[in-house]
């Protein structure tokens, strides 16, 4: 049995590199093949999920350990897997969203030329962010952690052409970077401490170490965590990142990849729960996150960059879980797993529409878009609902509990953490009503004229797409991209084709019931029970209270949006807004704070040292040489070419020659 | 040394009295050494008589003279006197041929003599004073006697380099002037030229000079020691300026060099007669043993000057100076460029091979022989003159522009290191200075050798723009001239190397760490004018008017390949010539 | 006395250098093979080397000793620890890499072709030269005998350095030829004044113990027959030191490093950072270390701090080029910084690191260098500036060059990183704040490399650009087989750590250290 | 008489030969100078062989006669080949080479 769990990581390996390595004469067949050996690795891991249900709670976990991969003295890093119910989580998620999205994908890169390479990425990431919550130690985690962070590099810069997907690919990998540099510090941290790093002995001995010492890894987790999870202080990356193309934007900034935070957090859960200090900070960070990615999503008009603030408001809920401990790590989970479906069918939604208006972006160009296309508009309502809460979907079990546990963390720290969930509520059901109204409803905003200064870069490509739109949906074109897409083509809104609107149809139903079945006499608890532990909180008012009161700021936050979208018309222009509101969409100048603070002053250092290393650093050499050169000159000028003088020389020379013999003596 | 004991016994009487009664006494034309030396028995003698009745003194017994012993020095002499007897009567077109044969035989023949000795144990075991205390016969001797003959033999090859200019008037020409003493560009040249007159006086002179190096390493006497270098010296001013192209130039290389010499020779005679007023003799032996004060027995007259240090002192300061003079050691160097420069390039070769061993070899034999007793005046003293010359040496020669003076600089540099193995004051610095002069002479004659190939309208192209791009020209050439430089530099797998570590190594040893920094850095120094002159041939565009490297004979050809072979053996395997300095490494006293 | 294979594997390159130089004018192609051939040989031998190395057996290993200069104490002394097996390995592998790749750089237009004049025949004979000296002095154990080879190797890569210059270039070719020669005479003299000061340590040395044989010493240190005044080992230590890190190159004698590779072709570079400068990491670690452990020990502290000086410096300037070769000249610097930090953190990972540092730097560098110069020598420029869009038009080429620079700055998965992390977790270990310092190279790597494959690969396609072909399958041949190594290394480093970890025992041990224990003793 | 003194005139001579080599122009001259100061030696030379009572001393001074006369025949021939293609005996004008 445990013989299969490399296979997970293998197929979609595999598919990764044959893609990749493989050349032309696979574009004909690649995304069939990458689509294919996503869905194996999905069979095999439901195989492995009937087979772990088959067995008794305690001996669910299987071990699968290939080979020594760092063997140095006492530092040892294996190859080894480890499949335990947290793992078993994310791999069906992964490999179910993913198949999922393979399939999307093949319809919206249709008309790309690089479709092969794509599906190859897609591939490279499912396998990396198999590894990633398969390892059984954290060096493993790490290798994992990094081949997503590459995939995402990838794929957000898959329109490599575009500078902007240039540098957000960019920008999104050093972020992550920094990020990485805690995990990295944590690894060392527990060698220096355990002696090991792999998961078992560390979290098994975890409470024997200092605690100073496990605050310290705790807050280095918790950076390798905001830095994936594009939570506070690291997110910034994340709003760029949706200049890949949808599919990546559901499936790994979005389902996945992400969430692969909270995963860490809840894998360490021994070492946190151990460092108070450090959980203070996990819960501090998604609480602030949480509030930040949600006033960011209700100022954007870019309806992938709306999706992105709520996306990050979301995680921030589940770290916040994760950071109450056993009481919340369950939750935290479930959360993810329901936000995997709902966030990737809203994405996916957003995508086909994308796909109806010529890859435009823009919410105030859209309006009444329910008529044009209807399955479009169903699924992406069904993930609206799930994603504020509306009662019975997924979204409402999920954040409801982790209200109810933030609200039992106790004391004035649960008080607050209570009222920053319910207002997070709040806001979410503003700024998702207010995408679903600009969107789908109210009048159609969506006759542009030729806009003028479009016209120059009218290219030969334009005549293709034109065909695509006659044919049906426009793939971006790998050509020039959406930025180039043809001038004064009306966008005329139709259904995406059948393997874009399935997969979004599967996921609506995800996000309909999931929440619903993970909460029958709370199974899912219990299934994560025996790795995560799960205790009850117990919330100072009762939860009926609470789950009302949600349910009142809900409507709340979706009453305002309806008062300010639903009731009068969208301006196609953004007003200039509120002083919040213009911060917001600056993502409330973090970037320009990143800019001027990290790259400019780093501009600054960088050339400044350059001018040192070649002044100072090389100046000195280069001196000395010049000064012996020119002692030489100097010197040589004695022999000036008269005998008489040399004569003088040897005389002189000869007088010093008895004087110093003459002071030898005397000394 | 035996011989001098008699000498110290000596009464001051008998000799007044021979003074009076046997004026025909000094006409001994012998080293003065058989005078006194004879005295040992015929004193005694002589004085009973006179106490009896002033009858004119008995014969004094002739020297004996080791002539086996002496072979090298009397082959190379008495070949010098026949080649100048060849000059004499053997027609000119046949004289180029005799002499070329005659001095090649002989040097040869001299080199077999000193390995005949070496082999019959005169280095070591045997190893002994002849002619009568004049002339040492002991390792180091040989050693040198020897790579002055192997250098002088290779040189003189190039003496007689006719390949290289075009054939004048269907004559072929060497480097050396048609008719010295014709005014440059005169009719009277001109004519002679048209004649196809060739200086073949060279030879000869080669050959002096070669006897008189012969000598001086191993003068085991002050007078020795200063006819030597007389007889070394001044057929070397007369070959200075005997060029055929640029003679302004030579004669004025030649003007400088006598006047400066013939001053240093001044300066060296005084110390030597300080010296003997100190010492009472001129013999090593008998100095050292003064200056020990294990002298004996000691007459009031000796008494009294001993006592006077400054006698000792001054006149050390002085020999000492003629010495560094000929090393070519700063502040005495100053001729060295000049001269290098204007001779002729096979004359400088030759001069700056031959010239440094005879020299060094003379100041090892003063140093350890007569003044060991003196260490500690003299080792401070040479080590600051080691150090300048080493500084100085190497960071004029940066900023030369002719490949001769600037191989002039670099010699001077050497002799810094040189100087920095003789401080050390220890057989392992003999040995390892022997080995750096034989390692250097070669290479330094194989460097001038291909510096008369490289040659343009006016001679050779001794500017170092000219050399821009040789490389690309005729890359073996300046592939050639790139090992010896590397050499020079000191880089390791070249004879420069092993050499430089013998000397830092005995340095090392004798306690003069300091001397090993400074030789270090002023390596470094030096390390980059040679590289200057690599980069200029190898990397730099070569001109449009650069010069053309001349297809030499056989000659220049064998002295070039020697010079590769010993610089590359003496740097891959040096071990049996490391061996060989060992073993000379101890002088006879 | 059995075949004396080490000596063998240095001999070959050598004669096949004598050889090559030999091949008339008119057969420049036939010089090529020959190299190629040579240099395949060596590879095997060297391949010979590392099957008949022990792991477990003796620290040195196909020992060979001759008399050689017994006046110098000096004996012809060969043997291999698992370091200098890695070492050889790599070097013998990365030749004929380097041979292919530069096929055609040094063939000059007939024009200027003379009959004595063959630039080809030179540029792979020098070649070959050097990778005989760098193999011997891997497996020198004589002192005198690596010190000969340390200070020979120069002049080869001298020539190579200032003879054949890259083509593309910014200003005349008046201006190129005195960059070049400057470079390369910057080159010989840092490395020649190192030598220099090293050769006073090596007579130092010889004052003190007499002979030059490193077990021997080593030996007679450990028991006590040879002792030395602390003053005197500091000294001697720092004369060796110093030579070896103008050569690794460690902050501030570093900036002979980017004028050499940015003037020289890209193989020559190759040669230079991923082979010969080993030499000088190579020789920290084996003779700084065992000759002088206390001066070693006593001078830890201020040699990290260069190291991580030269970590993060590099970096940072490397993110301040223009011109991509220097760009990853400064890297290297960089590298180098992990490379002495790993060997002086004292620690069992930190040396094992530094080992595999050496070898998956050379290889990730010899991608990444020859994949630039492929490129440069499409284009003609070294600008960065000058790129952009190349992925469009070349994308093969734009895919090794992302490989490489995801090697360069360690991407799991990719052999550098589990070096680095090595180093890393064993700087830690000992020094943990050095080891945080140094963690932010890991930021500024993946800065200077994405920033670097975003300006020249991606992007609209510039003008210029548009020219560019695809990798050729040559050039393809070359660069494959190194990636596949980097993958194979990168998920399966055992063979190499296996080799070298008995040599990390052994010097530990020498420097009388052991790995600091961890806090609490984990269940394992 | 003490023979110190003649010391003394040696020395003193041989400090005048030095200074007129480091004064005088004229070749010749300066040659005569160089004449001079070997003279000087001769007289130390013959002074030390009385105070010694040793005739070394006086041996060595014909030994350096015949030396003297040597440096002559080889010293007139140098300069005076020099004064023929320069029509000038300073040694001044010879500095063609320098530096």
């Amino acid at each position: 049995m445990e013989n299969l769990i490399a296979l997970l990581v293998a197929a979609p390996l595999l598919g990764a590199a044959v893609l990749l390595c493989g050349g032309r004469r696979l574009d004909a067949a690649g995304h069939w093949l990458g689509t294919l050996l996503a869905a194996a690795s999905f069979v095999v891991a439901a195989v492995l999920f009937f087979g772990m249900l088959g067995r008794g709670a305690e001996d669910r976990a299987l071990h699968q350990t290939l080979y020594t991969w760092v063997p140095v003295e006492s530092f040892r890093a294996d190859l080894a897997f480890q499949l335990d119910q947290l793992s078993m989580t994310f791999v069906l998620l992964i490999t179910g969203v993913g198949t999922l999205i393979h399939v999307y994908s093949i319809g919206y890169m249709e008309h790309d030329e690089r479709r092969r390479r794509f599906f190859g990425y897609l591939n490279l990431f499912l396998a990396a962010m198999l590894l990633l919550v398969l390892a059984d130690n954290y060096l493993l985690l790490y290798f994992g952690w990094e081949g997503v962070g590459l995939a995402s590099y990838l794929l957000i810069g898959f329109w490599q052409h575009k500078p902007s997907a240039a540098t957000a690919a960019k920008k999104a990998f050093l972020v992550n970077r920094v990020g990485d540099i805690g995990l990295s510090i944590a690894i060392m941290l527990m060698f220096t401490t355990f002696g090991t790093f792999a998961f078992g002995p560390v979290l098994a001995t975890a409470d024997k170490a200092s605690e100073g010492t496990l605050t310290a890894i705790g807050l280095m987790l918790l950076l390798a965590a905001c830095g994936k999870s594009a939570q506070v202080p690291l997110q910034s990356w994340l709003g760029d990142a949706m200049e890949g193309p949808t599919p990546v934007s559901a499936l790994i900034h979005a389902a996945t990849m992400v969430t692969a935070g909270v995963y860490l957090i809840t894998r360490s859960g021994a070492i946190f729960d151990a460092a108070p200090t450090a959980q203070t900070a996990v819960v501090t960070v998604g609480a602030v996150t949480l509030l930040f990615g949600a006033i960011v999503g209700c100022a954007k008009d870019d309806i992938k960059k709306a999706l992105a603030g709520s996306t990050m408001s979301q995680i921030g809920y589940m770290v916040l879980a994760a950071g109450l401990g056993p009481i919340g790590y369950a939750f935290a989970i479930m959360h993810l797993v329901t936000h995997g479906f709902f966030k990737a069918g809203l994405f996916l939604g957003a995508g086909s529409v994308m796909h109806g208006m010529n890859d435009e972006v823009d919410m105030r160009k859209y309006g009444g878009l329910r008529a044009y296309m209807p399955v479009t508009f169903v699924t992406f309502g069904l993930g609206y609902l799930a994603i504020i809460g509306f009662p019975g979907l997924s979204g409402f079990w999920s954040k409801d509990k982790i209200i109810e546990a933030a609200f039992a963390k106790g004391g004035t720290e649960g008080w607050i953490l209570g009222a920053v969930t319910l207002l997070g509520a709040g806001i979410t059901a503003y700024y998702m009503t207010r995408v679903m109204i600009m969107t789908f409803f109210g009048e159609k905003r969506w006759q542009p004229a030729p806009d003028p200064h479009r016209a120059p870069d009218v290219e030969p490509a334009a005549a293709d797409d034109g065909r695509h739109l006659a044919a049906g949906p426009v793939g971006s074109p790998a050509a020039e991209g959406p930025a180039g897409h043809p001038a004064g083509e009306l966008p005329d809104p139709h259904e995406s084709p059948r393997s874009m609107t399935v997969p979004m149809i599967v996921l609506a139903f995800g996000s309909v019931f999931a929440g619903g079945l993970f909460s029958i006499n709370s199974a899912f608890v219990h299934w994560l029970e025996p790795v995560t532990r799960f205790e009850h909180g117990h919330p100072p008012v009762s939860a009926a209270v609470i789950t009302t009161a949600t349910l009142v700021v809900l409507l709340a936050g979706a009453g305002l949006a309806y008062a300010q979208y639903g009731r009068r018309p969208v301006p196609v222009t953004a007003p200039r807004g509120s002083l919040l509101t213009r911060a917001a969409r600056r993502d409330l100048l973090q970037d320009d704070f990143n800019h001027v603070v990290l790259v400019r002053g780093g501009e600054h250092l960088t050339r400044s040292l350059v001018y040192v290393d070649h002044t100072l650093v090389d100046g000195v050499v280069n001196g000395t040489a010049a000064s012996v050169g020119g002692l030489s000159g100097r010197l040589r000028k004695l022999q000036n070419g008269y005998a008489r003088s040399y004569a003088v020389s040897m005389f002189g020379g000869t007088a010093v020659l008895i004087a110093a013999t003459l002071l030898m003596r005397a000394v | 040394m035996s011989a001098w004991s008699g000498s110290a016994l000596s009464a001051p009487g008998v000799h007044s009295l021979w003074t009076e009664s046997a004026p025909g006494g000094t006409a001994d034309a012998a080293a003065h050494g058989a005078a006194s030396g004879a005295a040992h028995e015929a004193a005694h003698a002589v004085a009973r008589m006179t106490l009896a009745a002033a009858r004119p003194v008995e014969r004094i017994p002739t020297p004996k003279i080791e002539y086996a012993q002496l072979a090298p020095v009397l082959i190379v002499l008495g070949a010098a006197v026949i080649a100048v007897l060849l000059e004499a009567f053997v027609p000119r077109r046949f004289r180029h041929y005799a002499q070329l044969f005659l001095t090649v035989v002989a040097l040869a023949a001299a080199f077999a003599a000193v390995v005949g000795l070496a082999a019959g144990g005169h280095a070591t075991t045997r190893a002994g004073i002849a002619a009568m205390g004049a002339v040492a016969v002991d390792g180091p001797a040989l050693f040198l006697q020897g790579t002055i003959l192997l250098a002088s033999l290779v040189a003189v090859f190039t003496f007689a380099e006719r390949r290289l200019d075009p054939a004048d008037h269907g004559h072929r020409v060497d480097s050396f002037a048609a008719e010295a003493a014709a005014v440059p560009g005169s009719e009277q040249e001109k004519a002679a030229v048209r004649a196809g007159f060739t200086t073949t006086e060279v030879f000869p002179l080669a050959l002096f000079a070669v006897a008189g190096m012969l000598v001086f390493p191993a003068a085991n006497d002050l007078l020795t020691l200063f006819i030597a270098l007389e007889v070394f010296s001044l057929p070397l001013y007369l070959l200075c300026a005997v060029a055929r192209r640029k003679r302004l130039m030579s004669q004025e290389a030649a003007v400088k060099y006598f006047l400066l010499g013939a001053f240093s020779s001044a300066f060296l005679l005084f110390g030597i007669a300080l010296l003997y007023g100190y010492a009472g003799s001129v013999s090593y032996g008998r100095i050292a043993d003064v200056v020990d004060g294990s002298a004996a027995p000691v007459d009031p007259a000796l008494a009294s000057t001993m006592g006077n240090d400054a006698l000792l002192l001054i006149g050390f300061a002085l020999v000492l100076m003629g010495l560094l003079f000929k090393v070519g050691a700063v502040p005495f160097h100053m001729w060295t460029p000049d001269v290098y420069q204007g001779a002729p390039t096979p004359v400088t070769g030759f001069m700056a091979a031959a010239t440094k061993v005879a020299a060094f070899g003379a100041l090892l034999r003063l140093l350890y022989v007569v003044l060991p007793g003196l260490r500690w005046d003299w080792r401070p003293v040479m080590w600051g003159v080691a150090i300048v010359t080493m500084l100085a040496g190497a960071v004029v020669a940066i900023t030369q522009t002719d490949i001769k003076r600037l191989l002039a600089y670099s010699s001077i540099a050497h002799a810094g290191f040189i100087l920095a193995g003789v401080v050390a004051a220890t057989p392992s610095g003999v040995s390892s200075v022997l080995f750096y002069l034989a390692a250097y002479s070669f290479v330094t004659i194989g460097a001038f050798a291909v510096v008369t190939l490289v040659r343009d309208a006016g001679g050779e192209a001794t500017h170092l723009a000219k050399w821009a791009g040789l490389g690309r020209r005729s890359p073996l050439v300046a592939a050639v001239f790139g090992v010896f430089l590397l050499a020079f530099a000191g880089i390791p797998l070249t004879s420069g190397f092993t050499g430089k570590f013998a000397v830092f190594k005995a340095a090392a040893e004798g306690g003069a760490g300091v001397l090993v920094v400074v030789g270090v850095i002023s390596s470094a120094i030096a390390a980059f004018f040679y590289i200057r002159v690599i980069v200029l041939m190898f990397f730099s565009e070569p001109q449009a008017d650069g010069p053309t490297v001349a297809v030499p004979s056989p000659l220049t050809m064998t002295t070039i390949g020697v010079g590769v072979a010993v610089t590359l053996v003496l740097g891959l395997a040096p071990q049996y010539f490391l061996d060989l300095a060992g073993q000379a490494g101890v002088f006879v006293r | 006395m059995s075949f004396p294979l080490l000596t063998a594997t240095a001999v070959l390159p050598a004669a096949g250098a004598v050889l090559t130089a030999a091949v008339p004018a008119g057969r420049r192609t036939a010089a090529k093979w020959l190299a190629l051939l040579v240099s395949l040989g060596t590879l095997v031998l060297a391949a010979v080397v590392t099957v008949r190395f022990e792991p477990g057996g003796a620290r040195y290993q196909l020992t060979e000793s001759h008399a050689w200069i017994a006046d110098f104490g000096v004996r012809y002394e060969l043997g291999v620890d698992g370091i200098g097996v890695a070492l050889i390995a790599l070097t013998a592998l990365l030749i004929p890499f380097i041979v292919a790749a530069g096929w055609n750089d040094a063939d000059e237009p007939a024009a200027t072709a003379t009959r004595r004049w063959r630039p080809t025949q030179g540029f792979f004979a020098l070649i070959l030269m050097v990778e005989a000296m760098v193999i011997l002095s891997f497996e020198a154990t004589d002192v005198f005998l690596f010190y000969l080879l340390f200070e020979a190797m120069l002049i080869p890569m001298y020539f190579l350095i200032g003879g054949f210059g890259d083509r593309a270039h910014a200003g005349s070719d008046e201006h190129a030829a005195a960059q070049r020669s400057y470079a390369a005479v910057k080159f010989l003299l840092y490395n020649l004044i190192g030598g220099l000061i090293m050769l006073a340590a090596v007579v130092g040395l010889y004052a003190v113990a007499g002979n030059f044989s490193l077990p021997g010493i080593v030996e007679a240190r450990a028991s006590g027959d040879l002792t030395m005044a602390t003053s005197t080992e500091r000294l001697l230590f720092l004369g060796f030191f110093f030579a070896f890190a103008v050569k690794a190159p460690l902050w501030p004698l570093h900036t002979w490093l980017p004028n050499a590779m940015g003037e020289a072709t890209a193989p020559v570079a190759v040669l230079i950072t991923a082979v010969v400068d080993k030499v000088g990491t190579f020789a920290m670690l084996r003779f700084c270390l065992q000759l002088f452990p206390e001066a070693s020990r006593w001078a830890t502290p201020v040699i990290v701090v260069l190291a991580l000086v030269s970590i993060v410096y590099g970096a940072l300037l490397a993110v301040g080029q223009r011109d991509i070769k220097r760009l990853v000249a400064y890297a290297s610097i960089s590298h180098f910084g992990f490379i002495v930090l790993g060997i002086f953190a004292m620690t069992s990972q930190g040396q094992s690191g530094a080992t595999l540092y050496m070898v998956n730097h050379g290889i990730s560098t010899a991608v990444l260098m020859l994949v630039a110069g492929f490129l440069i020598s499409r284009r003609g420029s070294r600008l960065i500036a000058d790129y952009g869009g190349v992925q469009k038009v070349a994308p093969v080429l734009a895919g090794t060059f992302l490989i490489g620079s995801l090697a360069t700055l360690s991407l799991p998965g990719l052999a550098p990183f589990v070096s680095e992390f090595l180093v890393l977790v064993g700087t830690f270990a000992r020094y943990p704040a050095a080891g945080i310092v140094a963690t932010t190279g890991i930021v500024l790597a993946a800065l200077y490399t994405l920033v670097l494959y975003q300006r020249t690969m991606t992007g609209p396609v510039k003008e210029d650009v548009r020219a560019v072909k695809d990798l050729r399958p040559r050039e393809l041949l070359v660069v494959a087989p190194l990636i596949a190594l980097l993958f194979f290394l990168g998920v399966f480093p055992k063979p190499l750590t296996e080799i070298v970890d008995p040599a990390v025992r052994h010097t530990m041990s020498d420097v009388k250290q052991q790995d600091p224990r961890p806090e609490v003793e984990a269940a394992k | 008489m003490n023979p110190v003194n003649y010391l003394y005139l040696a020395a003193l001579l041989f400090t005048i030969g030095a200074a007129g080599v480091l004064i005088r122009r004229n070749a010749i001259v300066v040659f005569m100078c160089v004449e001079l100061m070997l003279n000087a030696c001769n007289l130390a030379f013959v002074a030390f062989s009385r105070l010694h009572g040793n005739l070394d001393g006086q041996i060595i001074a014909f030994f350096t006669m015949v030396v003297a006369a040597a440096e002559v025949v080889v010293g007139l021939a140098i300069i005076v080949s020099l004064f023929r293609s320069r029509h000038s005996a300073s040694v001044d004008d010879a500095s063609l080479m320098k530096l």
